[in-house]
């Protein structure tokens, strides 16, 4: 990322490099998107792609979130969770009883904020429990994935809730800004401002820091627990965002919404070369990560793959594109 | 004026008492010496000057006011600046932002600017001589590099007062000249040094002021003009001196250990031929692009040359193979020891008997019992200053971890000794004990390829080699002069005995 | 010590059977949630001593653990519904063994010994939809069909019936079959992209309503693509399940019909058959008295199959469907 | 010298610590006894016991396997569809079709060989990617779980597989030895002799220097690329072994059969004390944990917990003994 701008004389040949580690999803990408087109000549069209990029929307807030915290070298697994019982919560809080809400009479106008400020306790709690009590951030999010799930699953007695009478809720998942879906906006939005932060302003460069080694950024006078509490909290309110644009998307919470999506957040994340050690990859390859990982589904869709192969194809495909990525840039991955 | 004050430190680290009630007050526009032996609690008062750690009690004030709360890191910033003995380059960004690491946007704004920021950053390694591209990742220095950034950057930051924990353990004789002659005009333009370094000579080059540090507690601070070496030593040791004295070997025996033919390795070396017979201690020396590391890195197989052999005892040694070098009979101190000396978490015995793991018992095992008893003995041969032999070498201080790297390589009793600035950072008399240990494994029989710039390493030896630039600049029998060496290795002198 | 199951108060009898354990497969779809929430009404009208329900989250190595856990306790029959129909065998040969009579809802156990089975003919559900889609479609047009989990026996027995009987009876109709692993979201993205790559889709089958109902009808909503029977563009849907939900897309045209799998019959004839089980009756091959049959569908294997009726508009008022009886 | 070493006996204490961080977990099962005892009389009789480590024996096995890999600062994801894959291989290709096998007619005893040459296969493949070509170890080995179960679910057109005539894949899931079941005492012998393995012998402590510090490993003159395949195709192993457990606990192989699995490994793992970083943790903490997970679903299930309150439960449980082991060990985890 230091190496965005004008180039350096001396610099050409290892900037290159750099760069291409970056981009490295990039062939994987076209060769995608050549297979695709032979799939199916619908693929190319903006129809579809802007299809792609919807579908992928919340899961890109999740990756997201996830990547920022991995950058900073911790890890969070309980935003799949979080991605269900925020909204959830906003909306058993406003929903009367005969509707599975508790029937408190919140107005319907809180639901939003109530679900984004449930991102931050959550976020909150976490980063108590990993930064202040020292505890292991994988086990620990776990822990916390499994008893928000069950927070969410006791709420709503297991039940899915929806409800015609919430446009704050549904709003965000729904709408429609200058002729493409509000959703595709955000998830752009949020993508192109984390990557300017992360890249362009110290304390989103401290993320790197700290994620590369804490004991020398903290050295070099960075606030390492607090940069990685925001960080931690701002992952849970992303996580909560994509919950509310859920909502809206699908017409309804379920129980188990989110249910597996920490794998495929981890997946993008890493896929883009982000390492799960800290301190590495862009946010741009995570986006490019979600990207892919949007467009191989939707290519196996459009080519009615036989469903008791699809599993195979789409694992050898990930697999393939891999190694792509691996000739192509010729860095080992980690 | 103090540039600080510290009084009535303890610091203890479980068991260990790393500080016992210890003050120093080093004066306002002084450069004051910190010494004491491997473990004597240098670096951990450091690490309390700088808001790293805090004290068990005592008290920090800087100009007079007390230090600031350990949370609040940028206030620590304005205090002091420090290059630790640990490495704190950040190896995932690139050399120019570790420079300006936290302070990327120069002059406060609010947006980074990356061209100026490598402009600024080649301004600073032109500034100090470090020859590295600002836009390489920091991962891919070499320890004197990293080094050489590490001080820059201190050195860069407009500090009153800095800090530097050994700076010069990694860094050969022009590096370290230069770093002085920096040291000298910032301290005109009113910059105090606390500066710890285990070459004496260089205490008394640039120090006014000394402290030394003795098991944890303060033995005496004086004016360094007031100390003789001797003086200086008796006080870190508290014993009476008697340096110097090197145990005669027997004769070199005729037979030869090694056996390097045309050996060459990309821009770093060609064309290398080199023998070195039983009981023979031969040095290589020369500067950081002499190649000199490299060499020693391709015997004993961490690099693989393009072309070459290398033999011992007459047989080749499959190229780039550590494991093959290690059963051909070579033992050997890497250069860095963080990154290949040891595994942190492990213990010292682990450590330093993984090369003689299979001699430990039978079918495999390990006997706990006998790893114990091994490492117990290196521990007292070497004076390796530690609670046990199941202490976590991460937990030890950085001349002891490297004693126990060395403690690794003569646990085997190769044949052949490959030692890569075996004594960076080790302090007086351990060296002494490091290099007893190497007399008494060439008495024993092995070839001893000691690779270093420091005279004092070299001294023992039976001849010295020098490279520069790749190739052998000269030779020289044992009982030249420093100064002779020193410009054959800065490549302004001719060799005398070849 | 103090924390065995309650002892049912009310109830028929006084002397309450039991105890007996039930264990849920699931509580993430609303078919389930409501089947999970009859069990313990239905247990008080039968005068069953019902321990408190385990839940075995689709897991059937859960399901094995706490069945080995309400027998530990004492239970004397137990319910379970299987979603993994083969790895349960064993189990029930060692309940046997154990002389602990097994109920399962649902499915059916790949190998006998079961007690009873009680179920609808879920190939049945596949060929109604079918019948249904195709004689409304007037046998062409392109169907989009939500498949259960493939490793569920009636995700493969809803799957099989109706592709077989499109391909028998209606050649000229292609299907789409989209893997969903019963999830919302992964029908929505298909059906989105089905719909873009082909227009002219004017069916779906969803297996189940309970899984897939609000993510199809938001999607469509969201692509203009919601248009009420009867209106030229409408999509003609077929669901399963019969939750109150679907009832009332019927009734606003939003979908066209749903097979109705009777939760509360599920959860009644299930204790119901518990029950008699402790008591020591036995059952033989036959029509019941409740509109259903018991087969023996083979190594003496009894299965109750409940009707599951084809509910559209005509009928979807009629009171005694399980879908209007519940508040929902 | 007097100054500079001193006495070992000082030593004592941080051996001491260094042994409660193994046996972190020990207050938390102790407090779990307790708890289970309080909930229900049957838990605390040997038979509930003996159930809880049979029902944890498969786990175990997987969980043995991922310890011995994330100590040697590896990762293997793919460990849970090997788990149904080896098994589901071995019986198709011995099956006749009527039984949704392929029909090859391999001889009834070949099915455990080739269930477990299956796992060396798989780790061999896992070995070539993560330490020849060098991809990221998370990615690829995601890529590997979803290709081999689309393997399985593509061979067995999603059926589940049980035959009542394969005696040589049934057998150790099922025999009982000395009053108590096989895959009990499979389960404990592994875990001792892995133990010792790592514990005191030479190969086996090889392990942790790698994963402490790959490089000085590699200086140390140990194979750490032999030493980290081997782990790999061991760990597979393990899991064919686990597989074919199943199939005789449980009676057959469904589609799906480990789904989910490796989270609970990974849980296990990390709560016994090993890393995700490698070089660190024990394998008797790592069994601690698995028995750990055993007990709180066997407490929850005998407690009759609402099922709807389950999941928060659960997961506070997990929590609650994380801050207990962090209390009583005073150590922070990683
Ligand atoms: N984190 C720690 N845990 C336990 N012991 C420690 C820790 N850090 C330092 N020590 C111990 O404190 C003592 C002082 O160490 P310190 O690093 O301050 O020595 P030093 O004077 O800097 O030595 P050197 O010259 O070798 O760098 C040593 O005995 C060391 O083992
Ligand atoms: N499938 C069947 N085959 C044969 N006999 C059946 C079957 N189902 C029910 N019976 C018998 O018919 C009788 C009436 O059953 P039903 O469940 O209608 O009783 P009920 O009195 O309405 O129930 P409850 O006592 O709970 O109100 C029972 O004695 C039962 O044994
Ligand atoms: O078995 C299925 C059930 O009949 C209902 O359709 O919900 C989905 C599955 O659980
Ligand atoms: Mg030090
Ligand atoms: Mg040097």
């Amino acid at each position: 990322m230091s190496d965005v701008s004008t180039p350096v004389v001396a610099a050409r040949p290892r900037l290159q490099v750099a760069k291409l580690r970056d981009l490295a999803l990039l062939p994987a990408i076209l060769v995608l998107l050549v297979v695709g087109f032979i799939a199916s000549p619908i693929f190319l069209t903006s129809g579809n792609l802007l299809n792609v990029v919807q579908q992928q929307s919340e899961l890109g807030l999740v990756v997201l979130g996830e990547a920022l915290v991995l950058i900073v070298g911790k890890m969070d697994l309980s935003l799949e969770s979080t991605l269900g019982f925020a909204p959830a919560l906003a909306m058993v809080l406003v929903l009367p009883t005969s509707e599975n809400g508790l029937g408190l009479g919140l107005p319907e106008w809180t639901a939003l904020p109530v679900c984004l400020l449930a991102g931050v306790a959550i976020g909150a709690v976490n980063a108590f429990l990993v930064l202040r009590l020292q505890l292991s951030g994988f086990i620990i999010t776990l822990g916390m994935l499994i008893t928000i799930r069950g927070l969410q699953q006791g709420l709503t007695v297991g039940q899915s809730l929806s409800s015609p009478n919430m446009p704050s809720l549904y709003y965000l998942g729904n709408a429609v800004w200058f002729g493409v879906h509000a959703s595709i906006w955000i998830f752009l939005a949020l993508f192109v401002i984390a990557i300017a932060f992360v890249g362009y302003f110290r304390h989103g460069r401290s993320l790197y820091a700290i994620g590369g080694n804490e004991a020398a950024a903290k050295a070099a006078g960075i606030r390492t627990t607090r940069v990685a509490a925001i960080v931690l909290i701002v992952a849970s309110v992303l996580a909560a965002l994509a919950g509310a644009m859920m909502v809206g998307h699908y017409g309804s919470i379920t129980a188990n919404q989110g249910s597996g999506w920490i794998f495929n957040a981890f997946a993008a994340a890493v896929l883009g070369g982000v390492s799960l050690n800290g301190g590495k990859g862009t946010l741009f390859g995570a986006m490019c990560g979600v990207l892919m990982l949007g467009l191989v589904q939707n290519i196996l869709t459009l080519a009615h793959v036989n469903p008791y192969w699809l599993g195979a194809i789409n694992g050898a495909i990930i697999i393939g594109a891999l190694v792509l990525a691996r000739l192509t840039t010729g860095k080992a991955q980690d | 004026m103090n540039a600080v004050e510290a009084s009535n430190i303890t610091k203890r680290f479980g068991q260990t008492v790393a500080l016992n009630d210890v003050h120093i007050t080093v004066a306002d526009g002084e450069t004051h010496a910190l010494v004491g032996r491997n473990g004597a609690g240098k670096s951990t008062l450091v690490s309390m000057l700088t808001g790293l750690n805090r004290p068990d009690s005592g008290e920090i004030t800087f100009r007079g006011e007390p230090a600031p709360a350990l949370s609040d890191r940028q206030a620590w910033r304005t205090k002091v600046a420090c290059v630790y003995q640990k490495s704190t380059i950040i190896p995932t960004l690139t050399v120019a932002e570790n420079l300006f690491i936290n302070r990327q946007n120069l002059d406060g704004g609010a947006v980074i600017s990356w061209s100026r920021l490598r402009r600024k950053a080649s301004d600073v390694l032109g500034e100090y001589g470090v020859d590295v591209d600002p836009n390489v990742e920091a991962a891919t220095l070499t320890v004197e590099q990293r080094q050489l950034v590490e001080i820059a950057r201190a050195l860069s930051f407009g500090a009153k007062f800095i800090i530097l924990d050994e700076p010069t353990a990694q860094l050969d004789g022009p590096a370290i000249e230069r770093l002085f002659e920096r040291m000298r005009s910032l301290r005109a333009a009113g910059v105090t040094f606390l500066f710890i370094s285990h070459h004496l000579q260089e205490i008394f080059e640039i120090c006014q002021t000394v402290t030394v540090f003795r098991d944890a507690r303060h033995i005496v601070t004086s004016p360094v003009a007031d100390l003789s070496k001797d003086q200086l030593v008796e006080a870190m040791t508290g014993e009476a001196v008697g340096l110097g004295a090197v145990a005669s070997r027997p004769a070199v025996g005729s037979e030869s250990v090694l056996d390097i033919r045309d050996l060459a390795l990309g821009k770093h070396f060609s064309g290398i031929d080199l023998s070195v017979r039983r009981g023979e201690v031969v040095g290589i020396a020369g500067s950081a692009s002499s190649g000199k590391v490299e060499l020693g890195e391709v015997i004993v197989g961490l690099r693989k040359a393009d072309a070459g052999t290398v033999a011992v005892s007459g047989k080749s040694l499959k190229p780039g193979s550590v494991p093959a070098a290690l059963a051909g009979g070579v033992g050997f101190v890497p250069e860095d020891r963080h990154k290949e000396g040891f595994v942190p978490g492990l213990s010292i015995a682990e450590n330093a008997t993984f090369p003689i793991a299979g001699r430990l018992g039978r079918f495999g095992s390990i006997s706990g019992r006998r790893r114990d008893q091994v490492a117990a003995r290196m521990i007292d041969e070497l004076a390796i200053k530690t609670s046990g032999p199941d202490q976590d070498v991460a937990d030890l201080s950085g001349g002891n971890q490297q004693k126990v790297v060395m403690a690794r390589a003569l646990s085997s009793e190769p044949d052949l000794l490959v030692l890569m600035d075996p004594t960076a950072g080790v302090d007086v008399k351990s060296k002494e004990n490091l290099l007893d240990a190497v007399d008494r494994a060439a008495a024993a029989g092995a070839a001893v390829l000691v690779i270093s710039d420091e005279l004092d390493d070299l001294r023992p030896c039976d001849r010295v080699l020098v490279m520069f630039h790749g190739s052998v600049a000269g030779e020289f029998p044992a009982g030249w002069t420093d100064n002779e060496l020193v410009s054959v290795i800065e490549g302004i002198g001719e060799s005398s005995g070849e | 010590a103090c924390n065995r199951g309650d002892a049912a108060g009310g109830g028929g009898d006084n002397a309450s059977v039991g105890p007996i354990g039930v264990d849920f497969p699931r509580a993430d779809t609303d078919f389930w949630n409501s089947y999970n929430k009859y069990v313990p009404t239905e247990a008080k009208d039968l005068g069953i001593n019902l321990m408190t329900p385990t839940n075995s989250q689709n897991d059937i190595t859960k399901l094995v653990s706490n069945v080995q856990a309400l027998t530990a306790q004492g239970a004397k029959a137990i319910v379970m519904a299987p979603q993994d129909t083969g790895a349960i065998a064993s189990t029930i040969t060692q309940l046997n063994q154990q002389k602990i009579p097994v109920v399962t809802v649902d499915t059916r156990p790949d190998k006998g010994g079961a007690y009873m089975v009680v179920r609808a003919d879920n190939k049945a559900y596949g060929q109604k939809a079918c019948k249904y889609l195709g004689d409304k479609l007037g046998g062409k047009g392109k169907v989009v069909e939500f498949e259960g989990d493939l490793s569920s026996i009636n995700g493969r027995d809803r799957s099989e019936a109706f592709g077989d009987c499109i391909k028998q009876n209606y050649p000229g109709i292609t299907v789409f079959a989209e893997p969903t692993n019963w999830e919302g979201a992964k029908a929505s993205a298909a059906l989105q992209t089905d719909l873009t790559a082909n227009p002219d889709i004017n069916g779906i089958y969803m297996q189940a309503g309970g899984a897939f109902l609000a993510a199809t009808l938001q999607l469509l909503k969201s692509t203009n693509h919601l248009i009420p029977a009867g209106q030229p563009g409408h999509i003609a849907i077929v669901s399963n399940d019969g939750i109150p939900q679907e009832f009332d897309a019927i009734r606003q045209g939003q979908i066209d019909a749903t097979v109705s799998q009777p939760a509360d019959l599920y959860a009644k004839w299930a204790l119901f058959y518990a029950k008699a089980a402790v008591q020591g009756k036995t059952f033989k091959a036959g029509p019941t008295d409740h509109n259903s049959t018991i087969l023996d569908v083979g190594g003496g294997q009894l299965e109750d199959q409940l009707p599951a009726p084809l509910v559209t508009k005509d009928n979807v008022d009629d009171k005694s469907l399980w879908g209007n009886q519940v508040a929902k």
